[in-house]
């Protein structure tokens, strides 16, 4: 597998990008198959597993992109490091938690499963973007469903909201509904 | 045992509950019995304590506590006083709040994995700038496509935009500036020309005036040399070197 | 030479800062010495002629930067480069249809005309060649008067800045010293 081209041009497309795209644009931006386009993120993948190299291949949902290091956010930090807006309180954490694990999610069911309104939380999740309304449930009301956005995972630097913490086997075991 | 328990309690700070299930899962917790065989008598009974000396402080979601008080008591209620028809498989009625204990229990978990990775992500890495184009040489056709006439057009606007009397001294000055820049240019090309050769419009007498002081400002400043065979003869004009 | 981990953090350096950096951040950033910055940049410059490698360094007046490599800017021009229909910037064209109409002129006649200071503008002219300085006023500080160059007039197929077509006779009229 060569690609030499293919690699090159593909790393002055993501070079360019910034925030991470998906297979679909590089393909149109690039002229190159999707299939392809494919290939050469796995190839650059490989390549920049490089002791010498200082970037590497950032996913995020369906998105790929460049991003340093993580290896290097260390020495990073002190100039380029942003730091996050004030961090969350339990009780919006709760709340962060509940609609991440279960989304989608709607309100009540937030409700249900707090034991506490959390409309307030709901509010502030919004306004800080790391939750948002992603359709409506089909039940009597229609109620609005949650969901996180893609600025949660940023936060949380996950890759997809398969990459929550998961809980480890014996807990899963321990919270089984029926045990 | 109880009033170590609710001094115990009060060293808790009320918001440190989330909700009734957080209080909930405490109580049980702290009594170490079984989630799944919960005395409900005797939770209901520490909730309730609780509840009341709470009560004087401002608790946010009190009415939620209350509700759930509600629950407890009337669960505990079919416990103690089992229907007339209760038969060995009715559900028992301690069932739906258990699970929901339980799925809450497994939230409270999920939530410090969530705080642990919050910890971690305190701070994210970003780029200075957002979006690199391309640097500006790649505009190259942009510089073809503009004309003379753009740059007439362009001129004109901005003598538009002028008073009348800082255009009427900027033409003057650009009459005598433009036969300068001419003066310059022959020197480059030709090297030596004629006075005549910097005049454009011979009826225009402002040409000619500008043409000559032209000179006379290219002489001051060691510009150019002046040469004249004959009285009235055309002005040859040459490099000061 | 060796300088893996140093090219790695130069090259996460590079690509957070997106433009063009001085030498002298560089090494304050890193905590390397500017030596061995200088001869990390020239260790990366080689691994960059790489044809597998889509960006290069590029060097400017003011720094050291990334950018994708000039093969690719023609494949990467209709997503990245300015946009098509995009105009030459308005202050470009302004400063130079002053200079060409006004020269010798200096830079504060320009500032004045213009009612803006113009020294972005004059520096990108001279670099296209456009401009050049011509000589200085005689006045106080002896300002440096620029005139336009050779290549401008090959650029607008003028012979001499004598065919530089004239403001209109109605507009002369304006301007009529006897008024």
């Amino acid at each position: 597998m060569e690609l030499t081209q293919e690699k090159a041009l593909i790393e002055a497309i993501l070079y360019l990008e910034s925030e991470p795209v998906d297979e679909r644009r590089l393909a149109g931006v690039s002229g190159l198959s999707r299939e392809v386009v494919r290939r050469v993120i796995e190839a650059l993948e490989e390549d920049y597993r490089s002791e010498a190299r200082g970037i590497e291949i950032t996913r995020l949902e369906d998105g790929v992109g460049l991003g340093p290091k993580r290896a290097l956010w260390e020495k990073l930090k002190d100039h380029y490091g942003k730091r996050r807006d004030a961090k969350l309180s339990k009780a919006a954490l709760e709340t962060l938690s509940i609609i991440a694990y279960a989304q989608p999610i709607t309100r009540p069911e937030v409700e249900n499963l707090r034991g506490v309104a959390p409309d307030n939380m709901i509010r502030l999740l919004l306004s800080r973007g790391l939750i948002k309304e992603i359709g409506r449930k089909d039940a009597p009301g229609r109620p609005v469903q949650y969901g996180t956005t893609r600025e949660f995972l940023k936060q949380f630097h996950l890759e997809s909201i398969a990459d929550l913490p998961k809980l480890d086997e014996v807990e899963e075991e321990r919270f089984k509904l029926d045990g | 045992m109880p009033e170590q328990q609710q001094e115990q309690a009060q060293h808790f700070r009320v918001n440190e509950f989330e909700g009734p299930l957080d209080l909930l899962l405490f109580l049980i917790k702290r009594s170490e019995v079984d989630i799944h065989d919960i005395p409900i008598a005797e939770i209901t009974r520490q909730y309730l304590e609780y509840l009341e000396w709470a009560a004087s402080i401002d608790l946010d979601n009190i009415t939620d506590f209350y509700l759930m008080a509600s629950t407890l008591l009337y669960i505990k209620s079919r416990v103690l006083l089992p229907g007339e028809d209760a038969a060995e498989d009715e559900e028992d009625p301690r069932q739906e709040l258990i699970q929901k204990l339980i799925e809450y229990q497994r939230y409270k978990k999920l939530t410090s994995l969530m705080d642990e990775q919050q910890q971690e992500s305190e701070w994210v890495i970003e780029r200075k700038k957002k979006q690199p184009v391309l640097p500006f040489e790649d505009d190259d056709d942009l510089w073809v496509r503009i004309d003379v006439w753009d740059l007439l057009k362009s001129f004109s606007s901005i003598m538009e935009g002028l008073s009348d009397e800082r255009v009427f001294d900027l033409y003057e000055e650009v009459s005598v500036n433009e036969k300068l820049s001419l003066i310059d240019e022959f020197l480059e090309t030709k090297g030596e020309f004629l006075f005549t050769d910097l005049i454009q419009r011979r009826e225009s007498v402002m040409d000619v005036v500008c043409a000559f002081l032209a000179i006379l400002e290219a002489v001051k400043s060691r510009r150019i040399r002046l040469y004249q065979n004959r009285m009235f003869g055309d002005i040859r004009i040459g490099s000061w070197n």
